[in-house]
């Protein structure tokens, strides 16, 4: 086990998984030559060359089609969607056509897909750069959609993905790429649609997925030290949704604060505050808490945009509020 | 349509068969409206009536390896590509005999067995798809073609315009088969198209085009035949722009009203696939009435053996509501509230 | 007051807006020649000429984008999306483009823009024919999103988008076309934003809107007979969403049902349920029911289609088991 | 760039002017660079260094009644259509003060007063836009032209596609103006454009195209005017082709490791705009060494002035986070829970 960074997690295994398994190819827009624009990429072109590494013109809906249409005859393309901004211009193929395909014509085809893309806000891209749609996936029966918080789960979720015979959304965080976690050597999976209880608690339970998840953490330890003892559930999966987990830590701690860097209204806390709300009705002792974005498009302008985003102090103080 | 010359036997029946399968697809969306109509069949239903040659042609001149992806408007290409009436009839009817399990209804047949990849209903986006199956193809080294079939007011769309590109740069064998019945739903293809010849759409892309006349079964399959071999041996993808005439509405819930009664009359009479080829067949000395007759009672045979197929077909069961969903199981699926709603 | 079907009333208020201001401009796929594929623009071509009914190609991204351009200029552009599920190819100029322009560029062009379509599913149109995507577009800030009931909200707000100064999205009901209502024939306008309770009831507060606010009346007529009194709120507007008339119907119910017929996971329905459990926690009897569809792709056969939307039975045994 | 006979000073005056503003474009794209050193700048910032020619060029020939959209990499052009380098140098520092008030930064400047239309960050969505600005301007019988600016590797996107046909079938004045700078991030044209001729990718559409020396301004100028013309008159959308070299790297995060550093160099001497135009003006004694020099001391000024307007603008109020939110005002937003958030 050595400290790596999650974007040398997702490096190795896609290296891994191309030479494991012939099938897997990867496309996207600048993932070759240039290495990737995050550099997730990096140095496979030269391993693999050109019919496995496929370096795109810009025309998601056209490669991202055409992965779907490669997976339907026995590929298991891996895509890579610069960011999540622009999956918009290819979502109708994700949503009408690699979530339905299975099911619509009885089982006949499989949709071995994996898109990767990083999500969420930071370093002041502005309003179109800095989106959060992972609701809008999760929203899709058909998908799975997952969100790794760690170099750990993103190289175990993104071997799952790859190896799943159905189209797997998989979302990343610009802001995680240069965090360090351990990583074991041996080949292990972290299978899709379970959360995982990160920090054990009993006062407050934080649920939190990929970046929110890092700062739920954080924070944990932080209030530790006033001795609020704050569970952390990070989903990791948004589709499916692990609900017996959620719950299974809300029964026992009897609070729970949701956070999500996406939107307020209608975006993934929502989702969180109503399962919990349902199936945890008799054992909480206050309102489910949100804590998200707010609700403009994200402002350039520094402190806009930090103000824009969940922080760490919302999210203590959303937790104070109901203890 | 030329002459032919000395014909062996097989080419014979090869000639005749293909009038057989343009009548079968003729009484199939004859017999799938009155169902429609019977309120047997739901949803949108679009038909082939007019295009029997331009289907016909296209499967005569493809291979076994081949696949197809097409729109919505797809029964007589799963027909012609060798699909029994009963199964498709039964989709129609949505029951589990059908060739999607009932899922999918007459917008979305499949059969993987017969590299049929689906009807797709969101126009345009089938093409991307064929692209990717055609890279597949390369990639694995396999042969074969894939069509990506379309109607001409799809060509209008952006995803038509980036699979051209991604399908010459990748050198993709791809055929984009524009079934070009002169309207989308109530547009002409002027209204629609800033270049009305649809075949010249690839000059953006050094993509080459032609244009056939589709109400020639003879012609479509030549056409097919000789784009289909460069394509494959040279990953040369190609548009062919096969000209037909829509005999009724968009769908049959479309009256129709937006055309002129005159020219419909005229365009059915003087476009009419079957009347064409069954001519040619008998001034050839093909066939003769004696023939033409016994067809039309033979597939009006198969014609009622597939309703009353499609009739015995059970029911999807609503306990198999979550069958096909997902192709690697996952725990947490469904959520709990609505497994509920299936037992309320 | 005569009673017309929502049909016309859509039909009627696009006329008349396009005699009151020359700026007022249809387009959209066959909704000129055609007459439109629901007859909702019926006889408007005739009237107003090519240049004010403006039939496209087909060609959702070009054409959303360009009414965008138009309404930067000062036109107001009202766009017909055949059915919100070929919205998808255009998502990225209302998502990217429309909801953000005013406030990317610090106010200085406003976007007037309508985009009608029906949401939903009826009548066995299968997996890519019979979906909702309100939820998406509510979720956006700087878009407005409508959804009316009834034909008088219906010419209401329709009125109310055309002269409002955002991006509207404007949701319509293949199911509701056809209903019957009475519409006064002066010039009134439904705000934006702002619910209704179109029915009392102390019993229980059921929210809904579009196709399912008929069918919750439709319970509410019926349970009435059984001395059950349900509170029919009609939501109209999903952004905003006006918190403050559900919250207060609640906590005069102590009891909610919300009901959509979009999927049930991420629906609209989640954002309800958060919302009052997060606003009248301490007024609620009993967990907030919802009601949603079931995940999957719309399957074409009639029985299984039935079961995988919500029904008026579905609606009554949620109610059922909160009294 | 033939020889200008005989001048009036009017017209000797404004081939100096091109100077000048190619000058500013260029002094002001190095200053932004040092800013994002220093931490002035974030997100992503895109430069126009070797593009001096073509935007002044365009700018040159276009009137006050036309519109420009343009992409993310738009400072030199909203420069050149004659905003102040100070409101621009603040919107790139996130000032109030800035052109869009602070809140687009580099990829979303804009002045309506100017006509300038945006800079638009999602690859090809401006163009769509273009075109409905178009049809506004006929539609209220509006002289004008609308230039749809979009880079090289951005003509493979399907709302491009969507736009050449929408706009002939119109028949809107739209320039469809692609600053060809060699290069999409580290992609080719052959790499990405299987006609790799951009100037002809109208072909499918009618629309007409052609390619012009992006490094020589006057060239630029003359063609824009010439298309800029047809277009307003007949309603005849263009494409323009305009080729250059890009300086850099695509952004200035991006170092240009793909690209070979004899190349960059030979392109930076070979096809520096600035370089040819000085030359030209010398050699017809339109400019001398002491003109230049003046030019350069006056355009330092400038940019310390834009840079100190910039430094001194106000930091957009966190309590102002909703202005410009709606146009119209309605109740019920925002959100109680997300307004709290600002107390908080
Ligand atoms: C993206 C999208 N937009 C609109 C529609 C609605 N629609 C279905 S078929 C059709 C006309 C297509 O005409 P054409 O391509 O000529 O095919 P044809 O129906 O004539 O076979 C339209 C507009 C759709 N299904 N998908
Ligand atoms: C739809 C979409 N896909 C991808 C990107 C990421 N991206 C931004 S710029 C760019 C390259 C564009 O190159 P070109 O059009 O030649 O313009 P240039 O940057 O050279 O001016 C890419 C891929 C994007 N912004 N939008
Ligand atoms: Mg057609
Ligand atoms: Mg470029």
């Amino acid at each position: 086990m050595k400290p790596i960074t999650y974007r040398q997690a997702l490096n190795s295994t896609l290296g891994e998984e191309l030479a494991r398994d012939s099938n897997v190819l990867l496309m996207g827009e600048e993932i070759g030559v240039f290495q990737g624009s995050y550099r997730i990429t990096e140095g496979l072109l030269d391993r693999f060359g050109p019919k496995r590494v496929v370096d795109t013109p810009i025309a998601e809906e056209g490669f991202v089609g055409a992965a779907i249409g490669a997976a339907m005859l026995g590929l298991r393309p891996v895509v890579e969607i610069m960011t999540i901004n622009f999956i918009l211009v290819a979502i109708d193929q994700i949503v009408n056509h690699a979530s339905k395909i299975h099911y619509m014509f009885g089982g006949q085809v499989r949709v071995p897909l994996v898109i990767r893309t990083p999500s969420g806000g930071t370093g002041q891209l502005a309003a179109t750069h800095s989106q959060s749609f992972e609701n809008w996936f999760a929203y899709c029966p058909g998908l799975k959609v997952v969100a790794p918080a760690t170099p750990y789960d993103a190289k175990g979720l993104l071997r799952a993905a790859i190896r799943d015979d159905d189209p797997v959304i998989f979302i990343e965080s610009l802001a995680l790429y240069d965090t360090k976690g351990e990583v074991p050597d041996e080949d292990y999976v972290v299978p899709i649609g379970v959360a995982e209880v990160k920090r054990e608690g009993s006062d407050v339970t934080v649920v939190a997925y990929s970046r929110m998840t890092a700062i739920a953490l954080q924070v944990a330890q932080q209030l530790a030290q006033e001795g609020i003892s704050v569970e952390v559930v990070d989903l990791r999966s948004l589709r499916p949704l692990d609900r017996p987990t959620i719950i299974a830590s809300v029964k026992k701690t009897n609070r729970a604060v949701v956070v999500a860097e996406d939107w307020y209204s209608y975006g993934i806390t929502a989702e969180l505050a109503a399962t919990i709300q349902e199936e945890a009705f008799d054992y909480l002792d206050a309102p489910v808490q949100r804590v998200a974005g707010l609700e403009v498009p994200l402002p350039y302008a520094k402190d806009l945009a930090a103000v824009a985003k969940p922080s760490a102090q919302s999210l203590i103080n959303a937790i104070r509020r109901i203890l | 349509m030329d002459k032919p010359t000395t014909l062996t036997k097989e080419a014979t029946a090869e000639l005749r068969h293909y009038y057989y399968q343009m009548l079968l697809m003729r009484r199939f969306e004859e017999r799938t409206h009155e169902m429609y109509v019977k309120a047997k069949i739901g949803g949108y239903c679009h038909l082939n009536l007019g295009e029997e040659a331009t289907i016909v042609g296209l499967m005569a001149a493809l291979k076994p390896e081949d696949y197809i992806f097409t729109n919505y408007r797809e029964h007589g290409y799963i027909l012609a590509r060798g699909v029994a009436p009963g199964p498709l009839m039964a989709e129609l009817f949505g029951r589990e005999t059908g060739v999607s399990g009932g899922r999918g209804g007459s917008m979305h047949l499949f059969d993987v067995a017969k590299g049929f990849m689906g009807g797709y209903a969101i126009v345009g986006g089938q093409i991307p798809l064929a692209v990717g199956a055609a890279y597949a193809l390369r990639y694995q080294g396999k042969p074969g073609v894939v069509v990506a079939q379309m109607g001409d007011a799809s060509t209008n769309i952006g995803a038509f315009y980036e699979s051209l590109n991604l399908a010459k740069l990748w050198r993709c064998p791809v055929i984009f088969f524009i079934a070009n019945n002169g309207y989308g739903m109530g547009s002409t293809i002027e209204d629609s198209s800033s270049e009305p010849d649809l075949w010249k759409k690839g000059a953006s892309f050094r993509v080459h085009g032609e244009q056939v006349d589709g109400t020639d079964v003879l012609a479509v399959r030549d056409a097919v035949r000789r784009l289909r071999e460069r394509a494959e041996t040279e990953g040369e993808p190609v548009i062919l722009d096969v000209v037909s005439f829509r005999f009724r509405g968009h769908s049959v819930i479309d009256a129709d009203r937006y055309r002129d009664a005159d020219e419909v009359r005229k365009g059915r009479e003087t476009q009419d696939p079957l009347r064409h080829y069954s001519a040619w067949l008998q001034a050839h000395e093909l066939a003769d009435e004696a023939w033409l007759k016994a067809m039309v009672e033979q597939v009006e045979q198969e014609m009622q053996a597939a309703v009353d197929f499609a009739n015995a077909g059970p029911h999807p069961k609503i306990e198999d509501i979550y069958t096909y969903m997902y192709a690697s199981p996952v725990p947490n699926i469904p959520a709990p509230e609505t497994a509920r709603r299936l037992l309320d």
